[in-house]
């Protein structure tokens, strides 16, 4: 089902928290919005889940106007940040909840838990009550009843954030499978980049209530449109070099470092430039030799992490395969390679 | 000794100090009461023995003669009192005007003894009269004997011949403090109404507790709970009033509503009925309106404690039952009343002893009235034992009353606590030290 | 974050608020009269007024015959019932503290006892406390009466109490004793802070249990001439020569009006008693 | 040689028309002041007055202050309470510290001085008196066909037993029946328990003590019960009377809303002062109690006293004996007698102009006070009218009839009396 | 200052949590305490602390033995996994309480504060109460506090598990960094691998009150001891693959894979084995080539992350840099690197 929002704005007493914000998602696609603390995100999810009324615009659930539709009138199932499971009832109570409310027959209502439950592998745990769980197996729970009412959207509000890194991994995989087996349209709020671009078909990055992108993960991590939106995207994250248009390459004051830039960045001799550099892009292997000094190095399992100091000031990560030959206070020249960089205006924009 | 520990107790003592002896103290002293005949009469701490009148109408028909001799005054002028009146440092005329012109004289009452004194002529004063005739007293009638040997000396001096069952009696006839006995227990249990009035408190209890104390103030909870911020707390502090006014005034609002002059009497005579008492016209609207009176105070506890218990639930689990589909009903019925148990628990408990121990209200309303339909116990222990018209409160049988209050209490706290599951309540300290 | 006050757009609020304001009708109505008949007076048998008049306010401004200068009650009633409420929230606060947190021998029995003792109606125990008074030399002094008052409050107030401190996280005590602080040093300055609400609510509670009291000073410290406002109130229908209904209701009005504006100030805090309470 | 002395002194049930009970004491000890400066003597006496609105609490103090020995010196309370505070020692008898032979003290009337006595003591001194009449509004009673003549004499009628309890009934049925007096109202009792309800049962013969013991008559309490329970089977008197708020009551009585109904001597000053019943004499006709069957007509008085308590030194005593000796002269007693309506307690304070140019008071004094009984001082009095009321209320309120409610009283005041109530 | 545990045991009650534990912390090493939750990590550094008393064994910091000591008297700085910060202090006043508890005047506390929060970068939010902080800067706070005493010892007690992705990364720098600086002994307990191996010197890994490994982050990641510790570390996590000894090589039971084994392993023929393959050592670059399905792709920004079913059912993880032309669903032949696996026996011991 495609959720339109149409011109949507939404404000709480005075704060003007959305303005006109015009969304689609497609039927069957997973769309993370992703953005910072407070942009307005989870003001935006629950509009669509209809526990907040927009203060203008509309919203669509295909053709269909749901804007003054209360949320039970809605399909649509949530699952909340905090989960929000009923701590009183036991998985299979909390799964079938939707259904009961409904109306729907006890026997019935155990089979659909049953098997949604094994969809999400949880099938064990029916008997068991939230306080009981970790935190992995309430995020399927929440998951599984969010599910088991077949909504036409899914809508998941930082599912992730109370897991730690181990389950979070398993769990993006989890809900990323059974999405694309239930083939639901589904938006997935969050602020963590990794999860957004491993999870979805489009990422849209919000940024004080509005929208500043949206596009596929690979597209806005290779082609941000902005400093904010290429801060925000890669783990580690990237740097960026102040300087200034010089003969056609970016020069950094005062330095040495020059980097030519393409012919298609059209800006005139001296304007002040960003040059955002990833850390993969900051290697032994690139083509553009900079030197400078290792202030802090960190292991990473199978990848080494270095911070380095150039000469001049400014600082440039770069991640390479474990070695051990490069230690805090070393100096290195390493090379930026010229393919990977990222030109900005100084007000963020792409260039 | 641990330094927690030791702070504990200092911590601890002035709550432990101020419960024992205001609370527990007062309760077993209450209990030894209640083994008494304490009354206002008898006196708190300890009694004397008088021969007064009014104590040996026992005796009269037991031994008339010793009684009758004992209650008698006399006034004899006789050598023994001249000597002493000799002693008192009076003019020395007096005891020789006495001496010379009275002795032998015998006189049946006091007054009649200091008429004489009064006329001699050396003219006494009223406060020497008042010493002067002291000295001839030859009887114990009215005087108070702080021991029973004080007692028996007297009286053989006086010249009674007694055996010791006659002593016993006597002391136990002029006695005036408290003596233990069962009594008041028997009292209690033979008495017509107390069934009566101990179906009425359970009545009472149940019915307030579960109309309002609870039931009510869930509504009210739930209610506010569903409504914008400002609202909610209007209606929260409408409903806070009653608790806070003070209970002369409230019930006379009540009163100004019912009574036959009241809102209702007026309202209905527009429609042409004639004015009438709603509050006492019958015993169904005495207990309507105890009812109604006591469950609108109860209500507010309850609400305070279940609204706040509802604003610990997280919002989000109202959202997410919303969007999966719960009506408002449905919502009330699965997500928020189970969370309730235990506020609800809490709250059932904690009122069910205090309206066992309240009567202020039922005294102030209906006074138990109509007849005795709307009496309860605590109410009973007051009327019986603690409000006597004409000056003579039954200490004892007060405290046996209160006693059986206290024991229903203890029974329902224990079966309470157990609910509670009283072992979780107290958790063992994180930090060992 | 997304859990802000606001309700739900999903159920709509009105019936509520009628529904409520239905049941709530008689009481607004009684109360309304009241004040009403405070400032007007009334024909027997009518419920509109005639006239208005502040004759039954007589008393804020001069003393009545025989009673004595409201203003003075007042403070009265205000020196007693802050006394009572130091008293009250003092010793639960440090009692709860200890039953919640300190490894003290028969924490448990304690809480219970102290609850099951709230079944006594305290008029009977007047006689038994007297004793206990006379006998620790307090009776016929006030502060005598102000400690039997608190007793009487303290079940509710340690329980309060302690399901408070049960709530605050133990890191912070943690915390505070890896810092250097001593037990006491940390339930002062690091603990105390945080079961504000808990003092809040009690204090509140406590007032206005001692606002109310009536019995207690008259009886136990007749020498201290403490009239409280409850008595000057009882007074005005003593009997039936003094008989003064439009008064009686007037300074019942001028009685109810601070705990009001107590209330008014802090019901915030007796919304969080659950923090609280029942948790134990 | 300089003595500074002080002398506490409270009353119960005092308010603010009762100031007197206090303030006279005060006067008296300026009096003895005096007379010690005649003396030679520099008295300085400071009365310390505590009154008290309520009864419960004043009793509850004082009992306890007692106990403690910190009673005050002197105290104004009702005569009953000398029963049991006598035999509990918080109190010493009066006659140990004054000459009764002795003005004033001799000119007290001698009912009233025998209402302060126990055990043939006399432990107080009558501090106020009272009595409780009929009372019947006048325009009703024309309007039933009572002459203005008939009106006037019907005090003397009712004292020789010429007019009874049943013409009372009747009466009161005629006014409602003839619509002057809504249901209900023709009969109207007070409104709540108090000494009144005694009168009603020595009016229909019955006594309340005899020879120091108490005496329940059962026929005579039965024709009581039974004469509130016909007012409420005739429909003069609610049956849900009791109870009722005071304010209303007064307001309707002082305007004719009632047809009869009885009251306290101090009811006239409310109803003039307070309920603006100004024009008094012409709408109200008061006299005894009637007769009822097998009784007399009579009233009850219910007099406080001051009364000496225990435990202090015998000076301060014996001046309190002296202040209380004073404060009983007429010219003082007067003025509160006059103050809170309540009648003089010797017959010379009739004879000041303030109190024989009231003319509420000098009728009532001598329609009233000559036949007035008093509940005796008798410390198990109170558990016999609290189960006497108990029964009263259940028989008028129908709750049992009238003969289960005598059956019920006798057995509990057999429970709980034994043999210290005679049962006949 | 050095810290050694000796022997150390604790129970609560009837339940045993560690049993038996000797644990050496050298002086101004950082040493993670990492392990799942319940092993009895808090537990341990509770009893570091003096909040728990060890119902065996001693603790000694330097030579002076503590075990007894109140922690009033230990000298050691804490930060709490909720940084326990004093809600109605503000910044200074919580960092300047230890100072203040020991009587220090105010002025040289001021000083002191100033200091220290110069250190941990919060000099100018020193006015601010902890509700107004964001974690990060909560973070910093507590570990300002910790070390405002110049404590001997510094616990953190999983103090980045409730900060999100891209502030965790932040302040694991900051941390080490610190420690570093103040030359402090410090111990972190964490749950988080990346964690552990990014910010200490050596690792011990426990596992139901015992510790099963101790060593440095390289050492526990290329030479784990057992199959539970290289399960743990390692971001994708390792994949294992169940065989037999055959031939001198391991063999999958129904399938063609087999992968020689070195000599060292002396396992008899037929001896069930584990294989760990990390998913960096299975890659197109590896030498035993292997086919299978790719089940699972995600995009993680430089990165993607492949799950390829083989014939006969096991799973192996494959990460690789970002590249387009592999999608789920394709066949694929790619190879592990002989060098890189791990072999484990039957019951997780390494061989
Ligand atoms: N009920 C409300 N009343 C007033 N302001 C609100 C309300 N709900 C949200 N806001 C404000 O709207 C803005 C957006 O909030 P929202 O919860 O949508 O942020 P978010 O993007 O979900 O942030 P986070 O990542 O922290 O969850 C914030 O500034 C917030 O303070
Ligand atoms: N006070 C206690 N009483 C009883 N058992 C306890 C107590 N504290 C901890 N335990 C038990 O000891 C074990 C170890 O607990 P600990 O808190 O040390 O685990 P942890 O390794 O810190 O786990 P996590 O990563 O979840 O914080 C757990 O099984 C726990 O249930
Ligand atoms: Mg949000
Ligand atoms: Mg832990
Ligand atoms: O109660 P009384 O005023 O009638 O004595």
């Amino acid at each position: 089902m495609r959720v339109l929002l149409d011109n949507f704005s939404k404000s709480f007493g005075t704060t003007k928290v959305i303005e006109n914000m015009t969304l689609e998602v497609g039927h069957g696609e997973m769309l993370a919005l992703l953005g910072p603390s407070g942009c307005g995100k989870s003001t935006t999810l629950f509009a669509i889940c209809g526990i907040h009324r927009p203060t203008g615009g509309r919203i669509l659930f295909g053709d269909r106007d749901v804007t003054d539709l209360p949320s039970q009138a809605r399909n649509i199932g949530v699952v909340f940040q905090s989960y929000a499971l009923y701590p009183h009832m036991t998985v299979a109570e909390n799964i079938g909840f939707p259904l009961k409310v409904k109306g729907m027959p006890g026997e019935d209502i155990r089979k659909e838990v049953d098997r949604i439950s094994g969809l999400v592998h949880i099938g064990n745990l029916l008997g068991r009550r939230p306080a009981e769980l970790s935190g992995g197996q309430q995020q399927r729970v929440a998951l599984a009843r969010a599910l088991v009412r077949k909504p036409d959207v899914l809508l998941l509000d930082e599912p992730l954030a109370n897991l730690d890194a181990k389950l979070r991994l398993e769990m993006r995989s989890e809900i990323r499978r059974i999405q694309r087996e239930t083939g639901i349209t589904a938006i997935l709020v969050t602020h963590d980049q990794v999860e957004a671009m491993s999870m979805c078909d489009r990422i849209a990055i919000m940024k004080e209530g509005e929208i500043v992108q949206i596009a596929t993960p690979a597209e806005m991590y290779n082609d941000p449109r902005t400093a904010f939106v290429a801060g925000f995207l890669g783990n580690p994250p990237i740097t960026f070099l102040r300087g200034v248009m010089a003969n056609g390459a970016f020069a950094i004051p005062d330095s040495e470092i020059r980097v030519p830039l393409p012919v298609s960045i059209a800006a005139s001799e001296g304007t002040k430039l960003m040059l955002g550099v990833r850390p993969e892009h900051f290697t032994p292997a690139g083509d553009i030799a900079v030197s400078g000094k290792v202030t802090f190095a960190e292991t990473q399992g199978r990848e080494n992490l270095y911070d380095v100091s150039l000469d001049g000031g400014p600082l440039l990560r770069s991640i390479q395969p474990v070695r051990h030959d490069v230690n805090i206070g070393d100096a290195v020249t390493w090379a930026i390679d010229s393919k990977g960089v990222l030109v900005f205006a100084d007000d963020g924009r792409r260039l | 000794m641990k330094s927690s520990r030791m702070l504990g107790l200092i911590m601890i003592a002035p709550a432990a100090i101020m419960i024992l002896l205001f609370f527990l103290m007062p309760v077993v002293l209450t209990g030894v009461f209640s083994m008494t005949n304490m009354t206002t009469a008898t006196g708190i701490s300890g009694g004397a023995y008088q021969i007064a009148p009014h104590s040996l109408n026992d005796l009269k028909s037991t031994m008339p003669d010793i009684a009758e001799q004992m209650s008698q005054p006399r006034y004899t002028i006789d050598e023994t009192g001249l000597k002493a009146v000799e002693g008192l440092g009076l003019d020395a005329g007096i005891a020789t005007e006495l001496r010379a012109k009275h002795m032998g004289e015998v006189f049946k009452t006091r007054r009649e003894a200091e008429r004489m004194i009064k006329g001699l002529d050396q003219g006494p004063s009223t406060t020497q009269v008042k010493q002067i005739s002291e000295q001839f007293n030859r009887s114990v009638v009215n005087s108070r004997f702080s021991s029973r040997q004080e007692l028996f000396t007297a009286l053989d001096t006086l010249g009674f011949k007694l055996t010791d069952a006659q002593k016993d009696s006597i002391a136990e006839a002029t006695y005036t403090g408290w003596n233990w006995t069962t009594e008041n227990f028997s009292r209690i249990v033979s008495s017509p109404d107390m069934a009566r009035v101990l179906f009425n408190t359970l009545l009472y209890v149940a019915l307030v507790l579960v109309l309002f104390n609870t039931t009510y103030a869930m509504l009210l909870a739930i209610w506010t709970h569903y409504m914008p911020a400002a609202p909610a707390t209007i209606f929260r502090s409408i409903w806070l009033l009653p608790r806070i006014t003070p209970v002369v005034i409230y019930v006379l609002m009540w009163k100004w509503l019912a009574w036959d002059t009241g809102f209702i009497s007026v309202l209905m005579g527009k429609f042409g009925y004639p004015p009438k008492n709603y509050l006492l016209d019958n015993a169904y609207n005495a207990w309507l309106f105890v009812i109604l009176i006591n469950g609108f105070i109860g209500a507010s506890m309850g609400m305070l404690v279940f609204s706040s218990a509802l604003k610990a639930i997280p919002k989000s689990q109202f959202f997410a039952s919303e969007v999966d589909g719960a009506s408002r009903w449905q919502q009330i019925r699965y997500i928020i009343l189970p969370q309730m148990r235990w506020p609800i628990l809490f709250v059932t408990c904690y009122q069910t002893l205090s309206l066992l121990a309240s009567f202020n209200e039922i005294l102030l309303s209906t006074r138990g009235g109509p007849g005795k339909a709307t009496e309860v116990w605590s109410l009973a222990a007051y009327h019986t034992a603690l409000n006597n018209y004409a000056g003579n409160l039954e200490y004892g049988l007060g405290a046996a009353m209160a006693l059986v209050l206290v024991v229903i209490g203890i029974v329902l706290s224990l079966f309470y606590l157990r609910i509670f599951n009283y072992g979780t309540l107290v958790s063992r300290p994180l930090i060992e030290d | 974050m997304a859990e802000k006050s606001q309700v739900s757009a999903n159920y709509s609020t009105w019936p509520v608020i009628l529904a409520l304001s239905i049941v709530s009708a008689p009481l607004v109505l009684m109360y309304a009269y009241l004040f009403l008949d405070t400032i007007t007076d009334t024909a027997v048998g009518s419920l509109i007024p005639d006239s208005f008049t502040l004759r039954h306010w007589r008393f804020l401004w001069e003393t009545l015959p025989g009673k004595p200068n409201i203003w003075l009650v007042t403070l009265n009633t205000l020196i007693f019932t802050t006394s009572v409420t130091a008293v009250i929230v003092l010793v639960s606060s440090m009692a709860g503290y200890v039953l919640s947190r300190l490894n003290v021998p028969a924490r448990g029995f304690f809480l219970a006892g102290v609850m099951v003792l709230h079944a006594f109606p305290s008029v009977t125990l007047i006689i038994a406390i007297f004793i206990v008074l006379q006998m620790i030399g307090l009776y016929n002094s006030l502060i005598g009466v102000i400690l039997v008052k608190a007793a009487i409050d303290l079940p509710l107030g340690i329980w309060l109490m302690k399901g408070f401190y049960d709530t605050v996280p133990w890191e912070i005590e943690m915390a505070g004793v890896v810092d250097g602080a001593s037990r006491f040093r940390v339930w002062r300055s690091l603990v105390l802070p945080q079961v504000r609400p808990g003092i809040m609510a009690l204090g509140l509670f406590s007032f206005l249990s001692g606002w109310s009291e009536f019995i207690l000073p008259q009886v136990l410290a007749p020498g201290g001439k403490v009239q409280v406002l409850s008595v000057y109130l009882s007074s005005l229908i003593a009997d039936d020569n003094n008989f003064d209904f439009g008064t009686f209701k007037a300074v019942g009005v001028f009685y109810i009006v601070p705990v009001l504006i107590v209330y008014a100030l802090f019901h915030k805090y007796l919304m969080n008693i659950y923090g609280g309470g029942s948790k134990g | 040689f300089a003595k500074d002395i002080t002398i506490s002194v409270w009353a119960g049930g005092t308010g603010p028309n009762d100031t007197y009970r206090l303030d006279a004491i005060e006067i008296a000890a300026q009096q003895l002041e005096r007379e010690a400066a005649i003396r030679g003597e520099d008295l300085k006496i400071k009365v310390e007055k505590t009154p008290y609105a309520d009864w419960e609490s004043f009793k509850q103090a004082l009992t306890l202050a007692a106990e403690a020995k910190k009673a005050p010196n002197i105290v104004a309370t009702g005569h009953e309470d000398i029963g049991p505070w006598s035999q509990a020692g918080l109190i010493v008898p009066i006659e140990d510290y004054v000459d009764l032979d002795s003005w004033p003290l001799n000119g007290i009337y001698e009912n009233l001085m025998e209402i302060a006595s126990f055990n043939g003591v006399v432990y107080g001194i009558p501090q106020d008196a009272e009595s409780r009449p009929m009372f019947f509004w006048k325009p009703y009673m024309k309007a039933i066909g009572y002459s203005d003549a008939d009106l006037d004499a019907l005090p003397q009628k009712v004292q020789d037993g010429g007019y009874t309890m049943a013409n009372v009934l009747e009466d009161a049925k005629k006014m409602q029946d003839k619509g002057l007096v809504q249901p209900g109202y023709g009969f109207y009792p007070r409104n709540s328990n108090g000494p009144d309800y005694w009168q009603f049962y020595t009016s229909f013969g019955g006594t309340m003590e005899e020879d120091g013991k108490l005496v329940f008559d059962k026929a005579a309490m039965t024709r009581t019960y039974q004469f509130f329970a016909d007012a409420v089977k005739d429909g003069v008197t609610k049956k849900n009377h009791i109870g009722m708020p005071g304010d209303q009551w007064w307001k309707e009585v002082a305007t004719g809303k009632a047809g009869i109904w009885h009251g306290g001597t101090w009811h006239y000053a409310r109803l003039v002062k307070q309920e603006g019943l100004t024009n008094f004499f012409d709408n109200v006709v008061f006299t005894l109690i009637p007769a009822g069957e097998g009784g007399k007509a009579n009233t009850l008085t219910h007099p406080l006293v001051y009364l000496l308590t225990s435990g202090h030194e015998k000076e301060e005593t014996e001046i309190a004996a002296q202040l209380i000796k004073i404060a009983s002269e007429p010219r003082i007693n007067v003025l509160h007698a006059m103050k809170s309506a309540h009648l003089g307690i010797a017959k010379a304070e009739s004879e000041i102009d303030l109190y024989s140019s009231d003319r509420w008071a000098r009728e009532a004094t001598e329609r009233l006070l000559p036949y007035a009984n008093a509940m005796p001082n008798n410390a198990d009095f109170g558990t016999y009218w609290n189960i006497m009321w108990k029964g009263l209320e259940a028989s008028w309120t129908g709750a049992k009839t009238v003969d289960a409610s005598i059956g019920d009283v006798e057995t509990e005041l057999k429970s709980t009396l034994g043999d210290k109530i005679v049962i006949r």
